[in-house]
């Protein structure tokens, strides 16, 4: 009963508002940070997982559809992969499909109809490992010598570096709402002192310990956390669905849907409560410095 | 509240100054070389020019200043250069009535009488038994529930008595006491500190009143250019 | 500093009470059916219990409330329902000294002084000439530069009352403005009132010294359970 | 003299500090959303610029390149749309070009030497009015039946769309950060009168007006905007050099460099002034508001 009664004033005072304010902003910052991050971490798994393990084989043979040694060789690409312990699945891209992604160059006439294309072979790889892709590669090109093989790593190398690069960002940005968090306590803090130097010279008179006046305003302080924190979450929630909303009414699809893991939303869920312990542990330390500087 | 008194047993001077000096930062010594021995359950007056060190003095004995130079000793405990750790303990054996009063402008009347009884963790019922008793025998049972800046002067003044008592403390140190007050309460008031006095606790009040002064038959420490002189009781009044 | 007193050739009350009352909030009435009229250059005290509603009747004077009921009128002005920006000029004709000092901590004791006149527009020069002369004459001249906080009880009542007659006020109100001095400094401050008074100021002092009361030959004002009652100057008393 | 004397203490209190904090921040995140938008904006331009006026026309003759037949089309639309009144100028790509544009399909090996290409055409008009490219367009169909005309937009459109959304977004915190700006103003003002309650009955008591302390509250609260803007701008600086080395590191080149126009920078520099102007009216309405609920 008398451990949760407070000596000092929570409400009123200046101090505490900017802390509740600071650290609803804080803890805002850190959730957008957050999920950024989070969000780039599912969208670099996404365009991997929708990469990693396929290939694509163009077999430079500019022959006939129906040119028996065309078919031959395509056969025997075909038959190569299939055997092969590190491909899933190779399959021929359908003559129609290749037509459709020329069309950009030939346009749809019944010109593409009678031109010789390429062959282009679809490999699902059992597994990612670069050794493997680089088996498949020589295998295929002792087979059809000058075969082109795309792993599809070179576009994506580009936007992953730019992704990890945001990433970065959201990374430095989640350091600095932790620095500028403890800055912000110790300052309030010292601030308080200032402002209830009475309040303390009194409480000190009357017998309390460094420890119990320390201990108040530790409490205060995960008190406010915990109210910036929670209005700091508040304030994502709609922020986030905002963002949502703008997206995928700018360009539906551009972005993959992704759902973040449950996890996620826990982290997103302590962040006040971290707030908390290290506004907490910040307000002690600070408050027992100030303490110790007096008779 | 029998565990406050525990250490009741104790035989000797209450204060003890040894060649005791203090001075402000850089400025001059407000005092030097005061020697003083309060032993218990006495009673003084310190009275002095305004600004000749009276609350500075004081200060000292509550601990909130360590003097620069001498030696001070409170209930037998050399603590000049205490631990602070230690300090504490030996507050609560303190009473104090500040100058300016000092009450807590976020607690009620009733919270700021209960501060030094909830610091020392004693139990709410013989906290509400007390606060209300003291409260009522300095006339104000009414304001108990009141916000400090809701109460006059002297109302103001009598709360920080009662603070500074409510703990049956060993030794009272009280600052101009009855500045805000008139006579009639003042006596009062004054009897509450004699009635302490004769239970053993050690008093010492700063007064400007000269006619406070001369109406008890109290000894006197006089403090004026940095010199402590120790005077006699009033002739012919009370005590 | 002739352009502060203009108005001096008004002839009349200085103030004017008639039928006040006034209540805090939703609580009792403090005083009621209060009427008075203090005439120009007169000297009154203001007496009475602890709580009786002396600090109130005085921040009706200096326009800090306003009276629940009845009239008020200050310099011959009715103010009871005056238009706010109105009131600064008549406030510059006060001078108000309160119970609890009320120095502005970050301000040096001169600033703080000064105040009144820098607020009036008075040139620099004057402000240095009279601040410092009414610093010596208060015994402070050595703390000049001082802040409030770092000046014994005493010496703040001394800068609060300095700060309350420097721009030479039509009427001084002063609430208990000796109780943190000695009766030599007391004497002191009281001879400056009566230095004003004599110049054409009025004064009212509210107080709970019965010694002042009594030393000086002037008439008392006596705020009891409600009611003002008037009484004649102690006899046999100097003036 | 007196005009620039405070009455009220500008430094240590705490709701001083906690407008220059919260000044800062807000200004920080508005001078970000400006450069976010102007960035945006340039970017549009710059790629609208670069597309702007330009047309490409794929001729779908599947001929050899030495047919007469084929090169008399193309000499026919050339002939066309250069005496188009709309068209700047129009050229052949040259064959190597359309080569190394299909490399990715057949290779580089002499199977492309041989092929038929179909022939395209680079056509920069003089306007950008879609009326002017539709005649264009008439034109050259009524040449060449079957030519296919790409003005570029349907790409730009969907980019486009994006980038409007992220400046939507950016102006959106703008506004946010305007009115809390505005808010902080009233709170912390509406503060510092608890505060500084009895500084200000004392200057009441001594005759000042309700100007005169609104005065100085106004003057407070310039002064710490200036202070607080003036930070935010110092951490926007390197702020935005980070941003940039960032994105210079990651990926040269796919962010066009973009110089902002002067005026960018004047508004930025304006901020501070812009949060000083917010802060004294919002500070001498609450101060003058409050006061006169007093006597
Ligand atoms: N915190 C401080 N810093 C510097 N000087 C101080 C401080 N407190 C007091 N002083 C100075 O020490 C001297 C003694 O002050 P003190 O308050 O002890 O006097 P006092 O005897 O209690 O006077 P009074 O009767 O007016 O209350 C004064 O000159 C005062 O200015
Ligand atoms: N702001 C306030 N709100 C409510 N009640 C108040 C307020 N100020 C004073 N009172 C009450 O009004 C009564 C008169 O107070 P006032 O300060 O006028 O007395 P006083 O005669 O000056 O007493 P003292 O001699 O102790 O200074 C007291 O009971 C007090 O509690
Ligand atoms: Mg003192
Ligand atoms: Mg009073």
């Amino acid at each position: 009963m008398i451990a949760l009664r407070s000596e000092l004033p929570l409400k009123g005072d200046t101090s505490s508002r900017f802390v509740v304010w600071l650290v609803m902003v804080l803890v805002f910052m850190a959730s957008i940070a957050l999920t950024t991050n989070a969000y780039i971490g599912a969208l670099l798994f996404h365009w991997n997982q929708s990469v990693t393990g396929t290939l694509t084989i163009q077999i430079p043979v500019m022959l006939d559809a129906k040119d028996p040694a065309s078919t031959a060789t395509t056969e025997r690409v075909l038959d190569v992969l299939n055997r092969h312990p590190a491909v899933e699945r190779a399959t021929a891209v359908p003559r129609e499909k290749v037509t459709e992604l020329l069309k950009p160059w030939f346009g749809a006439g019944e010109a593409v109809a009678d031109l010789p294309l390429p062959v282009l072979v679809d490999v699902r790889l059992s597994t990612s490992e670069p050794s493997a892709i680089n088996a498949v590669s020589n295998s295929v090109q002792s087979t059809a010598p000058g075969a082109v093989i795309d792993d599809h790593r070179a576009w994506l190398n580009r936007v992953i570096g730019l992704a990890e690069g945001l990433g970065a960002i959201a990374i430095t940005a989640m350091a600095l709402v932790t620095i500028a968090l403890g800055l912000t306590i110790v300052f309030a803090t010292r601030a308080s002192l200032a402002e209830f130097a009475q309040v303390i010279d009194v409480l000190h008179v009357v017998g309390a310990k460094d420890g119990y006046i320390a201990g108040q305003f530790a409490r205060r302080a995960l008190v406010q956390s915990l109210i910036g924190g929670g209005a700091g979450l508040l304030l994502y929630a709609p922020t986030l669905g905002f963002i949502a909303w703008l997206a995928s009414r700018i360009e539906p699809g551009i972005l993959p849907d992704i759902s973040f893991p449950a996890s996620h939303w826990v982290v997103l869920a302590a962040l006040p409560f971290l707030a908390g312990l290290i506004a907490t542990i910040t307000a002690n330390v600070t408050v027992r410095r100030a303490l110790s500087a007096k008779v | 509240m029998a565990q406050l008194r525990k250490k009741s047993d104790f035989v000797g001077d209450t204060v003890q100054l040894e060649d005791v000096g203090l001075r402000y930062a850089d400025g001059p010594e407000i005092f030097s070389n005061v020697s003083l021995a309060i032993p218990q359950s006495s009673f003084y007056f310190l009275t002095g020019p305004s600004g000749a060190g009276k609350t500075s003095l004081l200060s000292l004995m509550y601990l909130a200043k360590r003097p620069t130079r001498g030696r001070l000793k409170l209930f037998g405990d050399d603590v000049t250069d205490a631990k602070r750790s230690r300090l504490p303990a030996i507050r609560r054996r303190l009473g104090v009535v500040f100058q300016d009063f000092r009450l807590l402008e976020h607690m009620t009347a009733f919270d700021n009488v209960a501060l030094p009884l909830r610091i020392a963790k004693v139990s709410e019922a013989t906290v509400e038994k007390n606060v209300t008793e003291l409260l009522k025998w300095v006339g104000l049972e009414e304001f108990m529930q009141a916000r400090p800046s809701v109460l006059s002067g002297g109302q103001q003044q009598r709360i920080a008595i009662a603070r500074a008592v409510v703990h049956r403390p060993k030794l009272i140190l009280a600052d101009e006491p009855t500045g805000n007050v008139d006579d009639t309460i003042a006596f009062r008031l004054m009897q509450l500190f004699v009635e302490l006095h004769k239970l053993g606790t050690s008093v010492i009040i700063a007064t400007h009143n000269e006619h406070l002064v001369s109406r008890f038959a109290f000894p006197r420490l006089h403090l004026k250019a940095g010199t402590l002189t120790a005077m006699p009781p009033a002739t012919g009044a009370e005590s």
